[in-house]
C-alpha cells in the first residue's frame, strides 16, 4: 500500500488503543503497511513534541512502552487522534524457511517486533521457540502471539512467572545447536548477554539483534545512529544486524546520547 | 597530482560536513567503503549540543529539508572521533568547526589540533541555529574576523563555507578570501520550510529547516560559477550532486573539487561511483586532466 | 465572500506574471479555459524589450531555469492587450510593471491605467535583468520608494512581487509596506544556472537565470511563513504550486492567494484543478471557509 | 529512443551535410527521435549563438533555409560539429489513415515537416498528391521524396518549373472535394491565401496549417507565441493547427516578435 521509502509522513489515525502491560500500550491505526518486514521500524510524529522510531507490532499497529516526553504525549491520545507516521525503514529480520527451527529471544518491548515475526515463521511453517523475558508476569508482552505461533518460555527477573532470572537463564539450558536462527531483541544489556552466550557457544552467525541507537534522520543519512566499530548506521543498515556484523562493536559497552558524546551502558 | 589547498585528496569527491561525520568510525566507512578522496567531519562546537526536536530531516519531492541544529558532542568530545577517522581512513579529514564568535571558532580549532585534522572547514553558514551558522556568514565583516582568527591559530588549510541565502554570495566569498581563506566551499542549504497539511503542524521540530539535494543544484552552480569568477582561491562545489554528471556540472562552473551530501542516501558508494563516472569521461573527451574541467564553462561564450 | 485587496478572484488561485501573460488572448484563455481566479500580465516595461537570446527555458530535474530578460512591447502596445484581457477574461486582471527606477514604475503604471487593469504588481524581483527586478529589489529604501511613487499616481490596490535572492525578504517585505503596498507576492525565482557538459556551454543565452517549479516550494513555503509573521497586509504565495495541497501548504504557511506559474507546463487547468481540490479539503476537514486555511500553520505550536 | 519531452539539450553530432537548394540544407545528426510524429519541432540549440525552432526532415534530420544569425552560423557547421537539440515539442500533423486521399501543399522550406508526412502517409497506403511551391526550380525541395509517395505539381513564381504562380494557382484548379485532408506548410502569405481558398470551398475542417511564429521557451509556459483570438499557443497546442482552429485569426494579418508587438504581415 505505500512505497517502502515513504519519507514524508503519511497521517495516521488511532482506530484502538490496547493495554499490553501497565506500561505498554498498542495504538492500531488506519494505515497498513504491507510490505514491511518485521524488524523494520517507523518514525512516529507526535505532532509539536517529538518523532521517535518504533518498530510495527503489526501492519498497523505500534507497541509503545511510555518512558519519556514523546511517549507520554502518545499514551495521552485517544481513539480518532492521530499522529505522523513514515517508513517502513531499515533492515528487518531474515525470513525463516519452511522446516527451520526459529529460537526467538524477546525482553520486554522487544516483543513488539518479535511477535510478527513469530507469526510469519509460524506462516512459513518453521518450528517456532520464543524465550520471553520481562520485570514481572504482567510485564510480559504478546505472550499468547508467541504461544499460538510454538512453543514459549517465560523468564521474569522476580521469578512471578516461568524461570525467575534473565532469558540467558532459560538460553542456557536449551540445545542452541539444534536452531537454525536465533533473532534477539530487549534491553541492550540483555541482547549484550545473550550476545557473550551465543559467542561463548560459537553460533553468532545463526543470529541477529535489533539495535536501539539514538535516530535523528532516520534515514542513513546524517550519521548519528553510527556504531562502533563498523561505522555501520543503526536506522539504515540495521536496525536488525547479525551477531558477526556485530563482534568488536560497541553492543553492551556504550551508547551516544543526542550530541553524539558516548554514554557508558 | 590533484591537490586541493595543499591537500592530497584520493579524488576530487569528498563526503560534506555533517553527513554520517558524527563518528570516526563512520567517517572511515565513507572513505573506505564509500569510496570518498576526503571526508569533512560534522560540525564541531565548543559546548555539546543535542540539536533540535525530531523530525530533523524529512524527504521532499526532488530534495531534502533538515533542522538537525548543529547537534555534536564539542571539541573535547570528539578528539577521540578525529584521531579514529586520521588514523584509519586513509585520506584526508577535515575538521567542521562552528562558534557564535571569532574566539569561540578559534577555540574550537585549537581544541581539535591534538587531532591533527588535515584542514579546517568553518561552518559560517546552517541556517537554522540561532546565533550559530548563516546568523553570522550573512556578514562580510564576520567572516572576515573569523577566518583570520582561525588563521592566527593554525597553518593548517582554511576553507570557508558560504550560505546562498544572501544576495551576494561573492561579497561573503571576498571577505573569506580577505580573512585569509585557502578555499570557499559552497554552498550550504537553503532556507527552506514544509508543512503537514492534515494537521497544520510545520514538519521539522524546528519548524523550518535547510534545502538540500537535486533541487539546490542549479543555486549551487550559480553561486560556484560567480565565486569562481570573483576569487582567486579555489572554491569547492557543493549541493544537489548526485551524480558524475552533477560533478563534473559543477567543476565546469568553477569548482577545484566536489562534495557530497544528501546523495549518500541512495548508496554509500557515491563517491566511487561518481570519481570512476569522471574518469571515463575525461577518457572519452580526451581531457588530459581532471584539472581541464575546472571552470571550463567560463570559456565557453 | 472571498476577496484580496478589494479585489473579488473567482477562486484563490491566480496566473503568475510572466507566464501566458504576453496577449489579452492568452490571459483570457487561462481564465476561461484554466480556471484562474485572477490573472497577473507579463511584466511590462517602459521600453520595447526583445529579452536574452535562446534558450531562454529549460526543464531541470524538479523545476525549471529560465531567463527572458523581461521580454515584453512596452506599455503603450501593451495597452491594447490589457484592454482584450479585461473585456473578455471575466477575472480580475493584474498589469505587472517594471522599471529600472521609481519614476520609470510610476509612468508605467500611469501608462496603463487607461487599460484599466484591476491592480498593479510591481516586478522587483527578476532575477536576470541587469538594472531590473532583483537589482532593485534587494535594496529596502528602492524598494519602499518605488511602491510610494506608484502608490502616489494610483488608487488602485498595489502588490510588490518579491526576490528571495536576499538575506532577509521581511526586511524588503516591510519595505514595501511602509512603501504603502497593499500585499506582497513572494516568491520570484531563484538564481540558477545549468552547464551543458558536452559543450561546455552554460545552456541559457544568458548564461545563468531563475529556478522555478517543485524545486522552489519549500523555499516559497519558508518565505511566505516569515513574511505572514512579519507584515499586516496579505501575503500572495508563489513558487512551486503544481497541486492543491502545494496550495493549501503555501496558504497555511501565510498565503492569502496563491499564484501557479511553471506548472502550466502540465496543464492549463491545473487553476480549476487546484481550486476544486481545495474545495474538497474544506469539505473533508469541516474547514467553513478558504480563509481558515491561511496562516494555520502559525497556530501549531 | 528519447521522452516525448526531452526538455534538456541532447548534443547532436553533425554526421552528413548535404545541399538541397543554394539556402538551403538538410544537417543529418547522430540521434534519432523514433517516436516523432511529422509536424513537430525540436530546439536547434547553436551554442553561444541562439536557439531555433526547426521541423524534424526525418527521425534524424534537420532541413535548413538561411536567413539569420543561428541559421548561418548552422551553415558554418561540418560533418563532426555538433549542436544542442531537444524536442520534439508540439502536435504535429494527424496521420493519415489507409485508403485516404492526402492532398500536401508546400511551399519553401515549409516542404521540410510535409516530406515526412507524405512518406508516412504513403506508408500507410493512403492516397498522396503533393503541391510544392517555390520562387525557382532550383528552390524546390524534396521533390524526389514527394514523388516516390504519389503524385506532385510543381509551381514556381518565376516559371522556371510546373505552372508559373503560386501553389493557389494549382490548388484552384484540382477537385478539392475528392481530398480527405489537406496539410499545408509554407510561408504565412501563401498559406493565408490557401486557407482563404478553403475557406470559400468550405473545406477547411479537413485542412492543417503548420504556423510559424516567435518562440521562447518553447515548451508552453511563457506565452510568447500565442495567437489571437484563440490565446492557442504555436509552441505547444501547434505548431500545427486545423482550419477551424484558425479561423477569425491573426493568420495572414500580423505576427509578432521577440518583444510581443503585432508585426503586420
Ligand atoms: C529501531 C527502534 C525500534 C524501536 N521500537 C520500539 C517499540 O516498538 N516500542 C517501544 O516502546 N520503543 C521502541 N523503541 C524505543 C523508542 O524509540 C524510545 O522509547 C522512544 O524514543 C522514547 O521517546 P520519549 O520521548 O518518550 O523518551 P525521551 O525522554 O525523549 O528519551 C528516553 C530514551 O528514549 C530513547 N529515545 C528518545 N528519542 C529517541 C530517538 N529519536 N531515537 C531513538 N531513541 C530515542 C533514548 O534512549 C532516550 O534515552 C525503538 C527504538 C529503535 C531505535
Ligand atoms: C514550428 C517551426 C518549425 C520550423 N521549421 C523550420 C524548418 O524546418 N526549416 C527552416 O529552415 N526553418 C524552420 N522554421 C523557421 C526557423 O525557426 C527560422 O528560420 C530561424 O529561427 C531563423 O533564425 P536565424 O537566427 O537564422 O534568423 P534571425 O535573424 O534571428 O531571424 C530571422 C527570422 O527568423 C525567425 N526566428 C528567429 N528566431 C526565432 C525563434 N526563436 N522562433 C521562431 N522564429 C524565429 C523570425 O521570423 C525572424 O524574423 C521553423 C519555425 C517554426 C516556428
Ligand atoms: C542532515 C544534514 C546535516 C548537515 N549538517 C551540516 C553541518 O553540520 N555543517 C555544514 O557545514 N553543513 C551541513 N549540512 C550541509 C551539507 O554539508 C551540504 O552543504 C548541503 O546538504 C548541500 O549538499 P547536498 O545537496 O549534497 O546535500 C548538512 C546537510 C544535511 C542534509
Ligand atoms: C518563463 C517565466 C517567465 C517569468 N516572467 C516573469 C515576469 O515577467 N515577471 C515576474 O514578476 N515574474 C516572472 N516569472 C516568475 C513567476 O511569476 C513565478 O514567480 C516563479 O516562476 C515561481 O513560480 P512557479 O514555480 O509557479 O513557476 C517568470 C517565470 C517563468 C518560469
Ligand atoms: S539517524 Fe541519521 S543516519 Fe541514522
Ligand atoms: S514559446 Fe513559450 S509558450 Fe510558446
Amino acid at each position: 500500500m505505500f512505497p517502502l521509502d515513504a519519507t514524508f509522513p503519511l497521517n495516521a489515525t488511532i482506530i484502538r488503543i490496547t493495554e499490553e502491560s501497565p506500561s505498554v500500550r498498542t495504538f492500531f491505526f488506519d494505515l497498513n503497511f504491507e510490505t514491511t518486514e518485521p524488524g523494520q521500524f517507523v518514525m512516529v510524529w507526535v505532532r509539536g513534541v517529538d518523532e521517535v522510531p518504533m518498530g510495527l507490532s503489526r501492519k498497523n499497529s505500534i507497541t509503545v512502552q511510555k518512558v519519556g516526553e514523546a511517549t507520554s504525549k502518545l499514551f495521552a491520545l485517544k481513539e480518532g487522534d492521530s499522529f505522523g507516521l513514515r517508513g517502513p525503514f531499515g533492515r528487518g529480520f531474515s525470513l525463516p524457511s519452511k522446516g527451520e527451527k526459529i529460537l526467538i529471544i524477546a525482553g520486554g518491548v522487544g516483543a513488539a517486533p518479535l511477535a510478527p515475526y513469530a507469526e510469519s515463521a509460524n506462516a512459513a511453517s518453521s518450528e517456532v521457540h520464543t524465550i520471553l523475558g520481562a520485570k514481572s508476569a504482567e510485564e510480559l508482552i504478546f505472550e499468547e502471539r508467541f504461544a499460538a505461533a510454538g512453543k514459549v518460555y517465560i523468564s521474569t527477573d522476580d521469578g512471578s512467572k516461568g524461570t525467575k532470572g534473565f532469558v540467558t537463564d532459560v538460553l542456557s539450558g536449551l540445545d542452541i545447536s539444534a536452531c537454525d536462527r536465533i533473532t534477539v531483541c530487549g534491553p541492550e544489556l540483555m541482547m549484550a548477554s545473550v550476545f557473550r552466550l551465543l559467542e561463548d557457544r560459537k553460533v553468532l552467525g545463526k543470529a541477529e539483534f535489533s539495535l536501539h541507537r539514538y535516530f535523528k534522520c532516520g534515514m542513513g543519512v546524517c550519521g548519528a545512529c553510527c556504531i562502533d566499530r563498523s561505522g555501520l548506521r543503526v536506522c539504515k543498515d540495521g536496525p536488525v544486524f547479525s551477531g558477526i556484523q556485530l563482534l568488536d562493536s560497541e553492543l553492551g559497552r556504550y551508547t551516544r546520547d543526542a550530541s553524539g558524546r558516548r554514554i557508558k551502558i | 597530482m590533484y591537490t586541493l589547498t595543499g591537500l592530497k585528496p584520493k579524488n576530487p569527491i569528498i563526503l560534506a560536513a555533517g553527513i554520517l561525520g558524527t563518528t570516526g568510525a563512520s567517517l572511515c566507512r565513507v572513505a573506505r567503503e564509500g569510496g570518498a578522496g576526503a571526508v569533512v567531519t560534522k560540525s564541531i562546537g565548543p559546548v555539546p549540543k543535542t540539536g533540535h526536536p525530531n523530525p530533523s530531516m524529512v524527504r521532499l519531492d526532488g530534495g531534502f529539508l533538515n533542522a538537525m541544529g548543529l547537534p555534536n558532542p564539542s571539541y573535547p568530545d570528539f578528539l577521540q572521533e578525529l584521531e579514529i577517522a586520521k588514523k584509519d581512513s586513509g585520506v584526508p579529514v577535515i575538521a567542521s568547526i562552528f562558534g557564535g564568535t571569532a574566539a569561540e571558532f578559534s577555540e574550537v580549532a585549537e581544541g581539535l589540533l591534538p587531532g591533527k585534522p588535515d584542514a579546517f572547514e568553518l561552518n559560517v553558514s546552517c541556517p537554522h541555529a540561532e546565533g550559530y551558522g548563516a546568523a553570522v556568514g550573512s556578514s562580510p565583516c564576520l567572516v572576515e574576523a573569523i577566518t583570520a582568527a582561525v588563521k592566527d591559530v593554525t597553518n593548517l588549510p582554511v576553507w570557508v563555507k558560504l550560505t546562498p541565502n544572501v544576495s551576494d554570495i561573492t561579497c561573503i566569498g571576498t571577505a573569506a578570501e580577505s580573512g585569509g581563506a585557502d578555499a570557499v566551499v559552497a554552498i550550504n542549504t537553503l532556507k527552506g520550510m514544509a508543512i503537514d497539511i492534515e494537521s497544520g503542524y510545520p514538519i521539522l521540530g524546528n519548524r523550518s529547516g535547510g534545502l538540500s539535494g537535486k533541487a539546490v543544484k542549479p543555486v549551487a552552480v550559480k553561486c560556484v560559477y560567480d565565486l569562481y569568477s570573483a576569487l582567486e582561491i579555489p572554491v569547492i562545489g557543493v549541493g544537489g550532486v548526485t551524480s558524475w554528471k552533477d560533478a563534473v556540472e559543477i567543476m565546469m562552473a568553477g569548482a577545484s573539487a566536489v562534495q557530497v551530501g544528501s546523495a549518500v542516501y541512495d548508496r554509500l558508494d557515491i563517491f566511487s561511483e561518481i570519481s570512476t563516472g569522471i574518469e571515463a569521461f575525461l577518457r572519452r573527451k580526451s581531457y588530459s586532466d581532471v584539472k581541464r574541467l575546472i571552470g571550463l564553462s567560463h570559456e565557453m561564450v
